[in-house]
């Protein structure tokens, strides 16, 4: 038990260092980055990125991909809003909103799990087509929403924190029991690590490919819905280009595109290392052409960086192997 | 009382209307050692899929413990007690040893959440591990086991099924000597505690040491049950070939000419200085277990990985670095171990595989021609007796021989001075095994040098003119072929 | 029945090109001048980086940098160009395609970056860049030189068409006829096999990337002459309309497989399906859901067509 | 050593003292404002953030222009309003991205106590919760009725007209569309026979009115939501001949499209003057902060651009 939990570690000690070394930097460069209120806001839009790269982490454990996600949440921020503005009641909007996210995964998963389509084939047809749904709901206009409720989701406190805090807090700890201790999550990693193998033990991949994608769309639909709380409206546009962010946190966060190995704690990571640096850089005053530049840069970095000490490492580990 | 636990009657499969299996008929009796040998394709892992639940059969019925049985599913035959361990390896390298153990079916805490109970599969898999005489953590990553304990593993998964019939593909093909040994100790413990085992090999040797009874399968039917007393290894050659082979390596010895190869103090990540030369018309081997270095040395040589220190002199010119354009410029050919990822592309036809290596030499004006193409593809093809009915055919649809054929042509069309095999007919059937012998005398007659790594001491002794013993990336011993002896080239490697 | 089907799925996207071609033409009242403008005009800009977008994917990658690399290039040259200095302007345009390409090529083979994130993050790094450079500036009222290059014709037949046919021809024969070519292709089916096989297969990457660059950079400047107007912010969706064309196309992601011929009918595939809606005068909130179905369609029809090859081999 | 130190530093302080007594508003003077652009790569809003800069000089303010990074992204937006108020601003002039969407975050200024001035597009304040001091008004509402007037008023009040939208979903379009559609309701021979989404981009302009060509070949009007794709419309109306039986129209009234006015191309744009809508929006400002009393709108002049005026705003 410990050795894993050693190994783990290491293997995101050098990001963790990293995030420490950026936020100090940070802390002492820009004005009003260290404060409450803005710490408290950069932990909001940290959790919202995390609960949707949660769900990418999972796809992404299985040696997927889902390029839906930022579609999903602007489609499950028109929803939720769109039957709010019908007079539904709030709960019967926020659950249309999740079931959007379900209905383009099950698709995700029917496509690549049980028809066998390419993965980023699949998901990117999906993209398409969510926004494009997403457009036809609404019109081409955003939808703006007058439920409290909507609003307290989004901005409201509880004891002082965030609700979306509370809530990250609870559905990661969920996310991450489940996928390291359940036999859900033992699926996951074993159908990464090779699918054949899975199969072979008695694994019904296209179940699991089926569960992950629903899943991951549903979470995306979370994350759409707490985006449209915190504007308390809905937007075709919110989700626009998301995906890559999500898709580079759990990259950076030391989970590779090949799937098996890796994890959320390491996603974790990523999402506070980029969402540091994008508010930092922002209250460091860079316009954004800069921001362009810097931030590209950084990814850049982070992952040249991680794949030159995991070689180092690679190589390490060989040479101690028993001969 | 009637001993039979698995009876298998008129099985019959086909794949896309090609017949695979015929009309098999077998039965396994309680505690016993049941092997069946044939050639590639004739058809052994299929049926063992079929009854291990992979595939479906087309007709015929399975009868378990005198009760007819559908297997359907993988998880319905391990329900029912039929083990498998795959002739592939079937581990997840980022997982440890436990997971990996009871992967598809681990304990549980809660009914509710599917809560996994590692601590009882620690504590499970360290049995198991005792049990096969392993002193490793179970909860170490797969990837830091060697070849041989990832084997032990496969087995362990195996064991802890309980199951009553165990179905062993190929066991020994990555084991050294010393760990076969160890692997058939714990076959006859599992037999005396009334495990029957399914057990499928090549290596023909080792049957006499373990089987009970033996079922030779020959294009998809059975050839013969023989009891294991009365039957000698030429004559299960006989079966399993359908003609006499005698004197599988055909070799002339000869005078051999200069020294083309020779490495001096060459030292990498796994090895140190090592010091080897190869002349032209010669056959050297490299002898030690998996995981000594052979591979990575041979790999040095050709500029896949880095040199650390020393040199490798080509035709007398030393070379501090290496890399593997420059090697095959210098017309060195590497056969390796693992044809399907790293001999040929599996994807592509034969014709590209063939000139892929000889492409810059032969079209000078880099436009391919592809009518001399063809004609230069088609020419090895034939020369090497390579079984396709176009050159345009995609190498993954070949037999495993065939493939290998395909890797050997591609260095012969480019004319290579020095070639390197790696396992050259591992997983390869005897007939085609044959072929590739007499396809590297010819070559070794016509001046070339080769530098051969087998785990197969019989090859090895029956074709080398000198063999080198590896022990812990250090060459520890010279034999030359007077002198080399099974029992001497042991004693050095281990 | 059998022998039907086998040819639906054979020529199923010439098949569809020209039903489209049918649906458009039947409601527009000037069919002749629609067809002239979509294979013409729009079509050709596509391809040329669509075609860019191939040669990555068949090496087994993939290239999201195009469209900043456009703009930068062709930034960069327009300073030079508005300048008169048109040649110069061009090669300093397609070396810079050339240098952001190597750069892609550098970090995915020598750093080990997966090209996903490699010109993902290369796309912000050299967007930042152009925005800075440019900061806010267009340039814009080239001279009728340089224009000629996009806007002029040939017999009646646009520039345009015989630039991108040249290209095509030309990638056609390096990548079908030469031992390059062939490289690429073996790579990208399997990259050790080919190292070990002698294939420098690193070099044959950043080639390739650096190909695909100059071929981002030349539709930017054509696009640029056509517009008469260089910005910062040209070509933002590039990346994504080709990997769509390469993917219609039928160019598969596992790399080794596909080519510029399939990605011609690709954008013709886009290209006239975008149209087709738009005489069709559905509004435009639909254009991206049916987009998506349509490669979902297409890459299953793909995938049944695969099938029924291999039914037939065995 | 520490002496002359003293000394620099009072000389420096009177400067500055004396600075002050010259400037129009004393209350303002050493004040810190953000500005929150839609945009800041696009040349337009590149021209608001220096009218911002140079009215923030001309007042003794320090000014921060910031903008998301993923032009009109309404959570960037709310995002740089909380950074904003971290950085405990003393006022804050905001162009929404998104009218509705910005409210909760305009909610959390008035909570912080933080001016705001509205600037550009109207904030949406049905609920009461969003309160802004003054609303400096270059609405796009009244952009596009001015230039949607004025291509009625040359296609002599008939014929049909399409309206070349920015990306589906933008605020933006939204309210340019919205202003159309009204102006060209008010005359009943003009028939609006649809709209078409160009990304703002002008190759995409330029290829969407190509097949808007075939599609309406009686088409009068080209209403377009910027000047970059009404330039691509230019073009595509240029290649087939129709120039001046078509009449085409922009908004934001960029240099090159006033040159393409000038040329007889282009007929009609909207000039905006972002230089002079963010230096009037930093005196509204200067001016709250200095306790004046500020009017609920600060109209900035839009002018239309056409080719009899065209000389004068390009001198500008």
């Amino acid at each position: 038990m410990k050795r894993n939990d050693y190994s783990r570690y290491r293997e995101i000690k050098g990001l963790l260092a990293g995030v420490l070394l950026l936020f100090v930097f940070m802390s002492f460069a820009a004005e009003g980055f260290f404060g409450w209120y803005n710490l408290h806001n950069v932990l909001k839009d940290l959790l919202i990125l995390m609960i949707v790269a949660s769900g990418m982490t999972l796809v992404i454990l299985l040696g997927k991909i889902d390029m839906s996600a930022g579609s999903v949440m602007s489609l499950a921020s028109i929803v939720t809003t769109l039957l709010l503005s019908y007079g539904f009641h709030i709960a019967f909007a926020l659950l249309g909103g999740l079931l959007a996210g379900a209905i383009i995964g099950l698709l995700n998963g029917y496509l690549v799990g049980v028809l066998n389509l390419n993965h980023f084939v699949a998901t990117f047809a999906t993209m398409s087509i969510a926004k494009g749904l997403a457009l036809v709901a609404c019109n081409g206009d955003i939808i703006s929403s007058d439920s409290d409720i909507l609003l307290f989701i989004g901005t409201g406190k509880i004891f002082g924190l965030f609700f979306i805090v509370w809530f990250a807090a609870i559905l990661l700890l969920i996310m991450f029991f489940v996928s390291t201790k359940t036999k859900f999550g033992y699926k996951i990693y074993s159908i990464g690590g090779s699918e054949q193998v899975a199969r072979l033990s008695g694994i019904k991949t296209s179940n699991v490919y089926l569960v992950t994608y629903v899943i991951a769309g549903i979470l995306a639909a979370l994350g759409g819905i707490f985006m449209a709380g915190k504007a308390n409206s809905g937007n075709a546009t919110i989700g626009d280009g998301y995906e890559f962010s999500v898709i580079a946190t759990v990259l950076i966060g030391g989970t590779p595109f090949e799937g098996g190995k890796g994890g959320l704690l390491g996603t974790l990571i990523g999402a506070i290392f980029l969402v540091i640096l994008k508010n930092g850089l922002s209250m460091l005053g860079f316009t954004p052409a800069w921001q362009y530049a810097l931030i590209g840069l950084a990814i850049l970095i982070a992952i040249v960086a991680d794949v030159s000490i995991n070689e180092r490492r690679k190589a390490e580990e060989k040479r101690r192997v028993k001969l | 009382m009637n001993d039979t636990i698995l009876e298998i009657r008129n099985i019959s499969k086909s794949f896309s209307g090609v017949p695979v299996l015929e009309d098999i008929n077998m039965s396994i009796k309680k505690s016993e050692v049941h092997v069946i040998v044939g050639e590639n394709g004739a058809g052994k892992s299929t049926l063992m899929k079929i009854i291990s639940g992979v595939y479906r059969k087309d007709k015929g019925d399975l009868f378990f413990e005198g009760k007819p049985v559908q297997i359907n599913s993988v998880q319905k035959a391990l329900n029912v007690g039929i083990g498998i361990i795959h002739q592939e390896f079937n581990l997840l390298p980022h997982r440890s040893i436990g997971q990996n153990i009871f992967l598809g079916r681990e304990p549980i805490k809660s009914n509710f959440l599917k809560v996994i109970d590692h601590d009882l599969i620690c504590k499970k898999s360290k049995e198991l591990l005792d049990y096969l005489g392993l002193d490793i953590d179970p909860r170490t990553l797969v990837y830091n086991l060697g070849i041989a304990q990832q084997q032990m593993v496969e087995v362990a998964k195996a064991l802890c099924f309980k199951s009553k019939v165990l179905i062993m593909d190929e066991p020994t093909a990555t084991l050294t000597r010393k760990e076969t040994v160890k692997l058939f100790e714990i076959i006859r413990k599992l037999k005396s505690e009334g495990v029957s085992i399914i057990y499928i090999s090549h290596r023909l040797e080792e049957i006499k040491q373990i089987a009970d009874t033996l079922t030779v399968l020959r294009d998809g039917r059975i050839v013969g049950d023989l009891s294991i007393e009365n039957a000698s290894i030429d004559q299960i050659i006989r079966m399993m070939v359908g003609r006499e082979i005698k004197d599988q390596y055909k070799r002339q010895y000869h005078m051999h000419g200069e020294e083309v190869l020779k490495t001096e103090n060459l030292g990498a990540k796994r090895f140190s200085n090592v010091n080897i030369n190869v002349h032209r018309g010669e056959i050297v081997g490299l002898s030690g277990l998996v995981g000594a270095g052979r591979t990575e040395i041979a790999k040095t040589i050709f500029g896949e990985d880095a040199i650390e220190k020393g040199s490798v002199n080509i035709y007398g010119k030393k070379y501090h670095r290496m890399s593997t354009q420059k090697a095959t410029k210098l017309r060195i050919g590497l056969v390796p171990e693992d044809r399907k990822e790293e001999g040929a592309i599996m994807e592509m036809s034969i014709r590209h595989n063939i000139v892929h290596a000889v492409l810059p030499r032969l079209f000078k004006s880099s436009v391919i021609s592809k009518k001399t193409e063809l004609a230069v593809a088609t020419k090895y093809m034939e020369e090497l007796g390579i079984k396709a009915p176009s050159v345009n055919k995609l190498v993954k649809l070949l037999s495993g021989g065939n493939q290998q054929k395909v890797v050997i042509a591609k260095w012969m069309c480019a004319d290579c001075e020095i070639l390197i095999f790696d396992e050259p007919t591992r997983g390869i059937d005897v007939g085609a095994k044959a072929e590739i012998y007499g396809i590297m005398s010819e070559l070794v007659e016509r001046g070339k040098a080769i530098l051969m790594i087998s785990s197969d001491l019989p090859e090895l002794i029956g074709m080398c003119d000198r063999i080198y013993t590896i022990k812990d990336g250090m060459v520890t011993a010279e034999f030359s072929r007077t002198e080399a002896t099974q029992e001497k080239i042991l004693a050095a490697c281990v | 029945m059998k022998r039907i089907a086998g040819f639906a799925l054979n020529y199923y996207k010439v098949i569809l090109l020209f039903a489209i071609l049918i649906v458009s033409s039947s409601v527009t009242q000037d069919p002749v001048q629609n067809i002239k403008n979509m294979i013409m005009i729009q079509a050709p800009f596509v391809m040329i980086y669509s075609f860019g977008m191939t040669l990555a994917v068949i090496t087994g990658g993939l290239d999201l940098s195009l469209g900043s690399i456009a703009a930068f290039s062709t930034c960069a040259a327009a300073f030079l160009i508005i300048e008169d200095q048109i040649f110069v302007g061009i090669a300093v345009c397609l070396l810079i395609g050339a240098g952001l390409g190597l750069l892609n090529g550098l970090l995915i083979t020598k750093a080990k970056v997966n090209p996903f994130i490699a010109t993902y993050g290369m796309d912000w790094v050299i967007r930042g860049a152009v925005y800075i450079m440019m900061g806010g500036a267009m340039i814009y009222h080239f001279s009728h030189d340089f224009k000629v290059i996009a806007d002029g014709s040939f017999l009646g037949i646009s520039n345009l068409v015989y630039i991108a046919f040249a290209i095509l021809a030309i990638l056609m024969f390096v990548f079908q006829k030469t031992v390059f070519g062939r490289n690429v292709y073996s790579t990208g089916a399997n990259i050790k096999v080919s190292r070990l096989t002698g294939v420098n297969t690193d070099m044959v990457i950043i080639i390739v990337y650096m190909i695909s660059g100059v071929l981002a950079s030349t539709s930017g400047l054509l696009y640029v002459a056509r517009l008469d107007c260089a910005e910062a912010f040209l070509g933002k969706n590039f990346g994504l309309q080709a990997l769509a064309a390469t993917l219609i196309g039928g160019t598969s992601l596992k790399g080794g497989k596909g080519g510029v011929g399939n990605t011609v009918i690709g954008v013709l595939i886009m290209v006239f399906l975008m149209n087709c809606l738009n005489v069709l005068k559905v509004s435009t909130l639909w254009q991206d859901a049916v987009f998506g179905l349509v490669i979902v369609v297409s890459a299953l029809l793909e995938m049944a067509k695969q099938r029924y090859a291999n039914y037939l081999q065995l | 050593m520490k002496k002359t130190f003293t000394v620099f530093l009072v000389v420096l302080f009177s400067i500055s003292v004396l600075g002050v007594s010259a400037a129009p508003y004393p209350g303002a003077v050493g004040k810190k404002a953000t500005l929150i652009l839609k945009d800041l790569t696009n040349p337009v809003w590149i021209q608001a953030a220096e009218g911002a800069k140079a009215a923030a000089k001309d007042f003794g303010m320090q000014i921060e222009v910031v903008a998301p990074i993923v032009s009109n992204n309404n959570d960037e937006q709310i995002q740089l309003v909380q950074q904003a108020i971290a950085k405990r601003k003393d006022i804050l002039i905001l162009t929404p991205a998104d009218s509705k969407g910005i409210v909760p975050a305009v909610t959390e200024l008035n909570k912080a106590k933080i001016p705001v001035i509205n600037l550009n597009t109207k904030i949406n304040n049905e609920s009461g919760r969003a309160n802004s001091e003054t609303f400096v008004v270059a609405d796009n509402i009244m952009c596009a009725t001015l230039c949607a007037t004025e291509l009625a008023r040359l296609a002599n009040g008939s014929g049909e007209a399409i309206i070349l939208q920015g990306p589906s979903g933008g605020q933006v379009t939204i309210d340019l569309t919205k202003g159309a559609e009204d102006t060209f309701a008010k005359y009943p021979n003009i028939k609006l026979v649809d709209k078409k989404e160009a990304k703002f981009d002008r190759a995409t302009g330029y290829k969407v009115t190509q097949d808007m060509l075939i599609t309406y070949p009686n088409l009068k009007i080209i209403f377009s939501c910027n000047d970059e794709m009404a330039l691509g419309a230019v073009k595509a109306v240029e290649e087939v001949g129709k120039l001046g039986k078509i009449f085409i129209g922009g908004i934001d009234g960029n240099k090159d499209a006033m040159a393409s006015i000038k040329e007889g191309k282009l007929n009609a744009t909207v000039f905006k003057n972002f230089w002079l809508q963010a230096y009037t929006a930093v005196e509204a400002a200067a001016k709250y902060l200095d306790g004046q009393k500020l009017p609920a709108l600060i109209p900035v002049d839009l002018g239309i651009v056409i080719k009899s005026n065209v000389d004068k705003y390009l001198a500008m």
